[in-house]
């Protein structure tokens, strides 16, 4: 069991965890946060096996990864 | 479910400022992930220096020097010679390290100063909007010469890990890039021993970052990685240079 | 207390240390290398920092890095590399951390020549670098005052949390003279906004010269100017010499004064009534030692250079008497004789009011 | 009291020291004293001159401009300074060095073959000191034993060995000088 | 004549180049960049030398040695990077080579922010370097000055043998506003003093800033000092507004002075007697225009900074009358309406005599 | 009978104003012996910089202009790029280019400047009386650090030509001394290549020569010498470093 | 003549070009015109604003601090600006973004959804020149061919494909005002 | 046949040519000049061979050499 957290205030949506997140978890999504970028979402929670790639990608410290 | 992957505690709570896609975050954050393993947050003095990164006092949750452009490794130099028993670390980027700030890194380096340096080379001016760095690669587009780096006018890239490590007195010099997770990694480890050896050796320890600036590269993120990946490396090689003391 | 001869250059290294100073960074340049030596024989022996910078601007910035720490800290160099270390002074007042710069002047501009002059007076007292900034910045015209104003200099440099600078010059400089060492000093001062182990204290200490929004840095620069008012208001150090029935005035600092005082002195012998104002901080320049003396009717400024300090007497006279210059720069050194015939042609000229 | 002195001569023949020493024996005499080096680009050898101040109060300027006494070491520091010198001073020329005239009747000269004596001692690099005890005699401002201290007060610890050396020749200038002024100052002239 | 709108900093580049200067050495530094990217994609069109230097200080050495084969050549940069620049300045004084350098100041002092200021005023005017000497300084207030005032920066240069700067601030620098063109210059001015191929002369040239003996550097200064005096005699350059009748005058320039003559018109609506003076020279400092205006009762000198211009128009007033300072530094930007209400409030309060 | 020996012509009638037995008379000579050789007296702009030839200017027959301390190149570089078919030189000591002139040395060396550097390494700084240069030697006493230079506190001293030489756009790097008439005349070799190399390649020749100076050494002319043959060339080894444009 | 106007939004929203495109419009009907940016360290985004003046005489301050026409993009610079409009200005508010009201009655508003629109002509980056077309009619100080040939002069020359985009889209924003105008100022404040 | 000619008033007598001699022609001698050097002296013009390393040798160009 795995769960991903994502900061969304933090996001700015630069797309860089999706590239690396093999099991394609997440995505980049339609929602705006309050600083106008749009966000990346976790859009199939089921294959998230919190390998961390894309907490290790993220330069904004956006997802934090439990297990 | 235990946290497997968070914010250091060696960061503050203000958020980063730099641009979509921009490595300075990562960089950040594997300095600190370093600090909170050495848990040396309260012993450690940092010096940012003038680029995007100028205002990482407000992220890294230590005291802060904020030294002239280019002069980061001089400050450091008083630093530690006045606090011996303090880490301190020094965060540059390309232009200042190695365009403005040449002479002091190099005396630095010639030094020994035992002193940690975190070198983010992203390949250009990030702050000033992506003008030549000593390190622009040959033909790349900067916004002082729009038609690409040409060596004949301005001479071929400086490769700075390996020039201070052919330097008789500096003990720890690597390069990785903030590429993608596996790399990422890797830097990490890098890192780690350019403090260790600093800690431990009394030794000079240097770690150069290659970095993407989108916004300058005028590339999308994910391209701007890839760019890095594809371009820099092989200019750039990665790995450990030199590593007198055997940190590891 | 122990009375021996000494350079001027070694007694301002020499009180650096009874000053507590442990820590000096520079850069080889004539006519100050004494004092530069002075520190590399004897730090070492108090356990202190010699380091041989690589230039003044690498020195500069060692320099701020121990300042940021709260010790005790200088630099030394002469005109050319003071003019190097603008930007870094710079920031040592906008980050508002002590610490000591010397300037042994020599004959400017450009590489010019290591004969004496005062020519970097405008540099010193009215900014050199960028920015609305002060340095405290005392003249001294003695060996003894080398020694004196050194530790003066420590004092209130940690007092006000500001660069202080000594500017002398060759002559002052490579000159040895009876002097009266300082006791060592006990440094009082407690400094809560040093960098450094974070044990006691539950902040964390930055040294910045940039805050982080606009209206920070214009608050910045209203605390900057407070904190000179204050010190204008405090500090100004001036010697009058003959003053209180003086009709006619010389100004003058550093060596020049000493020479003035012989003019002076020859003068009164053949009843001119004359006096010296010798500034000993030039900024905070004294200008309300001019207000006491309102029987004065002129003023002659001799300065080795082409006219600086003059600008200060002039506003500081505001237009009620006439305000001559004397002198010279690029390596001039006016002698009493020349200063007397410059005054007696001024007083004899009428040329009075 | 107040006594302007001018020192001059050629880089190496000891003029900055001797006026070191005349400044510290004014200091242990109680006086204020300065010194100054005439400092120049020469390093490299070449001309070396400099000015003594010993006064009972604040010395004014340390630089001198028309000096009490005159100690030269060659000719080009003659020419020099020659002229400068106070009416009613003292010149003091190391004769060996120097065989021009000054041409000044209001000064009193004296002419020192400090080299030669000093070669005669076995010490040829102490003709300075000659000089010094020359003036001592010439100029009795202050006594052997304010020398001998202003000398051990001066030399560096380095060359301590040269204490003795010195003041043997300090000697020596006392003695000839002596001589000299009870054998007549014309005799000496000619 | 072409009418555009440009920026300022844009201008500055554009006139360089109708100047004839094909050299342009520089750093990167904000508000300034658009002039030197302007330089980096115009030069190369004109068969010139676009050179990206390591640093400030490489620059400014750079452009000294173009400067000495006598070719025209720019630098420039914002307030740090100037005070890098400081030794080399006064080298290019010493050396007497002309060569513009262009200082878009920001807000000080340190690192600072890049908001305006006004705040290198006496860096630039009485000698951030050592030595004495002088730079002709321009103040432009429009982007047509910007341009105007670089092409003038050249010829005065070339005719005085002496280095040049603009002073100019973020905004000036960064708005854009409509502009003519001015048109390209032919270089008259023989310079048999250059350095390079030695062939229609049986001299060489050096080009020093030491001479060989004390005396020829005591001469250098007389010399550079004649010179001075000179320019001050030809030089200054000032703009006087509603000045003829006014009873109470604003002092400003650059920016600011468009912001003062805002406040002028506004006062005179209202009845007020106000005018304006408005430097375009800072050195040589047009003193002699407030002689012309014996009527004035006050005056009120407005910066973006925390005085420094203040000094020199008090110098010039010389205590005649009362020289009152409205001002602040390290970004702070002087509303129109806020200098009237300093006005009204002093041309009310009967503070003006 | 013919000279075979003499002064050379690009020499002014000026006599050198060194110290007896200096290295730097040597060096001048090299020097114009080049020029006359290849006959550019009238096309050359020669850069002196701050050291004891600072006044070099009175003995080069050749146009001059007198750099800042350490900025040498940077003239040298505004020189070249304004006058391209002039031969343009500078003559640095080690203080000059290695100290204070470090960042313009290595940028001006990245750059591949066509200028032709005479560097004359004395380890030390001669003109201000003998303090510690970036090339003093290990222990070797200097008047700033009268004990000896200590490593640990102040690193290995710096090998400038190895540094310059791994840079990709320098040309022609070479280190000899003079120390001997052989390699006096290896040393003029070496001269005459770093200015074939800016003449008919356009590329950037530096000749390091290792040189003494007596009086800041505290020995004799002979000793000084011998000093310089034995202490400084097993540290600075002689020969051609670099020659990609393989002139001789 | 003069018009003060304040442009603010975000980065991104063509806020400097707009402001552009007035100043030269300015300039080709033969007026003095500043154009000012706020400069900032900001250059990765965040706020933008500009101003412009244009002017029969000499410009005298290009600094505006109560412009006659405000142009506003989004709800920050709504409350930084809002208040500063001069007494019987004009704000225009790009609606879409701006939920907030201006609580002033002394001044003229208008809510142009100019996303709304540039959106419906396939062109989302365009909302500012729809705005542009919107100013037009409201304060018509220029007429179009002024506009088109600002248009022409300001637009880089990598990005000529754009013209007639951004010039469809200030028609689009003419007409939508000069239908909201006939429909009646009430019905679109509500 | 072999001359060298020693220009007296240039010579500081450091003695490098001296030591680079190795037919002992040239020594230094009792002569000081006008700068109070000690100067080198021709001591025997029949062993010179007009070699020249004396004068390659001479930092002040003392020594010209003819043959
Ligand atoms: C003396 C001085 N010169 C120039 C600048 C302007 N400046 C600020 S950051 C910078 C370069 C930053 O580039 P780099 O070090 O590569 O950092 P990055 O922004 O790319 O991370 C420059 C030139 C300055 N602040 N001070
Ligand atoms: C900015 C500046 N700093 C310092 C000096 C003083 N200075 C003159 S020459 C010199 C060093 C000379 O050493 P080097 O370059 O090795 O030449 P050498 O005299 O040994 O031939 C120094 C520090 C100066 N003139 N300018
Ligand atoms: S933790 Fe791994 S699997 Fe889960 S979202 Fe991130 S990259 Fe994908
Ligand atoms: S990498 Fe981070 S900032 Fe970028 S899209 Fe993913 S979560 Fe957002
Ligand atoms: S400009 Fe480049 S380096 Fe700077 S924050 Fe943006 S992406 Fe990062
Ligand atoms: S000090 Fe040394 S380098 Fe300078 S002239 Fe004398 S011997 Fe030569
Ligand atoms: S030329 Fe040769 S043989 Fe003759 S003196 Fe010189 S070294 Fe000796
Ligand atoms: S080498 Fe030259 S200077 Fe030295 S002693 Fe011989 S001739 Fe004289
Ligand atoms: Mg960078
Ligand atoms: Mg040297």
């Amino acid at each position: 069991m795995a769960l991903i957290k994502i900061e969304e205030d933090l996001c700015k949506g630069c797309g860089l965890c999706v590239t690396v997140c093999a099991r394609e978890a997440i995505a980049m999504g339609e929602k705006i946060n309050n600083k106008g970028f749009n966000i990346v979402e976790l859009v199939d929670p089921e294959e998230c096996n919190g390998c961390t790639l894309c907490a290790v990608m993220c330069p904004d410290i956006v997802i934090s990864v439990y297990k | 479910m235990k946290q497997v992957f968070g914010k250091p505690k060696s960061l503050t709570e203000n958020p980063f400022t730099y641009c979509p896609g921009c490595s300075h975050g990562i960089g950040h954050r594997l300095v600190a992930e370093t600090l909170d393993e050495l848990g040396i947050v309260e012993n450690c003095v940092a010096v940012s220096t003038i680029g995007c990164s100028v205002r990482c006092w407000r992220n890294f949750d230590v005291d802060v020097v904020q030294g002239a452009h280019g002069r980061g490794m001089a400050v450091a130099t008083g630093l530690k010679r006045a606090l011996p028993d303090e880490v301190i670390f020094t965060y540059q980027g390309d232009g200042d390290l190695a365009a403005i700030g040449m002479a002091e890194t190099m005396h630095a380096a010639a030094r020994g100063e035992a002193i940690t340096v975190v070198f983010i080379n992203n390949s250009l001016f990030g702050a000033t909007g992506g003008q030549l760095a000593p390190t622009t690669l040959a033909g790349q587009w900067t916004s002082t010469y729009p038609n690409g780096r040409d060596v004949d006018w301005t001479g071929e890239p400086i490769r700075m890990a390996e020039i201070l490590a052919s330097l008789p007195s500096t003990s720890y010099i690597a390069r990785e890039a903030l590429t993608s997770p596996k790399r990422i990694l890797q830097a990490k480890k890098a890192v780690r021993k350019a403090f260790d050896v600093q800690i431990n050796h009394n030794g000079f320890g240097l770690v150069e970052l290659l970095a993407a600036c989108p916004i300058n590269l005028k590339l999308k993120p994910v391209d701007a990685v890839k760019w890095v990946e594809d371009k820099m490396i092989p200019y750039y090689p990665l790995g450990e240079i030199k590593n007198t003391k055997g940190v590891g | 207390m122990e009375k021996t001869m000494m350079k001027g250059n070694e007694a301002i290294g020499e009180a650096a240390l009874r000053a507590g100073c442990r820590y000096y960074f520079g850069y080889p340049i004539t006519p100050q290398n004494e004092l530069l030596e002075h520190m590399a024989n004897n730090l070492p022996k108090h356990d202190g920092v010699f380091l041989q910078s690589e230039s003044e601007l690498a020195g500069a910035s060692m320099l701020y890095g121990v300042a940021a720490t709260g010790k005790r800290v200088m630099t030394s160099s002469s005109s050319p590399g003071i003019s190097l270390m603008q930007e870094t002074i710079s920031y040592l007042a906008s980050a508002e951390l002590p610490a000591l710069i010397v300037n042994i002047t020599r004959g400017g501009p450009g590489l010019g020549r290591i004969t004496p002059a005062q020519s970097d007076y405008f540099q010193a007292v009215k900014g050199g670098g960028h920015g609305d900034y002060n340095l405290i910045v005392f003249a001294p015209a003695s060996v003894q005052e080398m020694m004196d104003l050194t530790m003066l200099a420590f004092e209130l440099g940690d007092k006000y949390r500001t660069p202080t600078m000594i500017l002398g010059d060759g002559i002052i400089g490579q000159m040895m003279e009876s002097v009266t060492l300082a006791e060592p000093v006990e440094i009082k001062q407690k400094k809560p906004w040093t960098v450094g182990r974070r044990k006691d204290r539950d902040y964390r200490n930055l040294v910045i010269s940039a805050p982080f929004t606009n209206e920070e840095m214009v608050e910045l620069n209203v605390r900057l100017q407070e904190k000179y008012r204050e010190i204008e208001a405090n500090e100004q150090r001036v010697e009058c010499y003959r003053m209180d029935d003086a009709e006619f005035a010389i100004v003058a600092f550093g060596i020049v004064s000493r020479l003035s005082l012989a003019a002076v002195d020859s003068m009164r012998n053949k009843g001119y009534r004359v006096g010296l104002i010798r500034p000993i901080t030039l900024w905070p320049f004294p200008e309300k030692a001019f207000a006491s003396y309102p029987q004065v009717k002129g003023y002659l400024t001799v300065e080795m250079n082409e006219g600086q300090m003059v600008e200060d007497v002039r506003l500081a006279v505001n237009g009620a008497v006439p305000v001559h210059f004397y002198g010279r720069g690029g390596g001039f050194t006016p002698a009493p004789k020349q200063i007397e015939e410059k005054v007696a042609g001024i007083m004899e000229g009428g040329d009075l009011a | 009291m107040l006594r302007e002195y001018n020192i001059a001569g050629f880089g190496g023949q000891g003029i900055l020291y001797l006026g070191q020493v005349l400044a510290y024996a004014g200091l242990l005499s109680g006086k204020q004293t300065t010194w100054i080096p005439s400092y120049g680009p020469e390093m490299r050898g070449g001309t070396a001159n400099c000015m003594v101040v010993i006064s009972d109060d604040k010395v004014r300027s340390p630089l001198v401009y028309n000096p009490n006494v005159a100690l030269i070491f060659n000719k080009p520091s003659l020419e020099k300074f020659g002229a400068d010198i106070m009416p009613n001073g003292k010149a003091l020329l190391l004769s060996d060095l120097i065989d021009g005239e000054l041409d000044r009747d209001d000064i009193e000269i004296f002419k020192i073959p400090a080299k030669t004596i000093a070669e005669e001692m076995g010490s040829a690099m102490s003709a300075n000191m000659v000089m010094l005890g020359a003036l001592l005699t010439i100029d009795p401002v202050f006594d052997y034993s304010q020398i001998e201290a202003a000398v051990k007060k001066v030399t560096p610890s380095h060359r301590q060995h040269l204490i003795e050396i010195n003041l043997n020749a300090v000697k020596k200038g006392i003695e000839y000088a002596e001589q000299m002024i009870n054998g007549g100052y014309k005799e000496q002239e000619g």
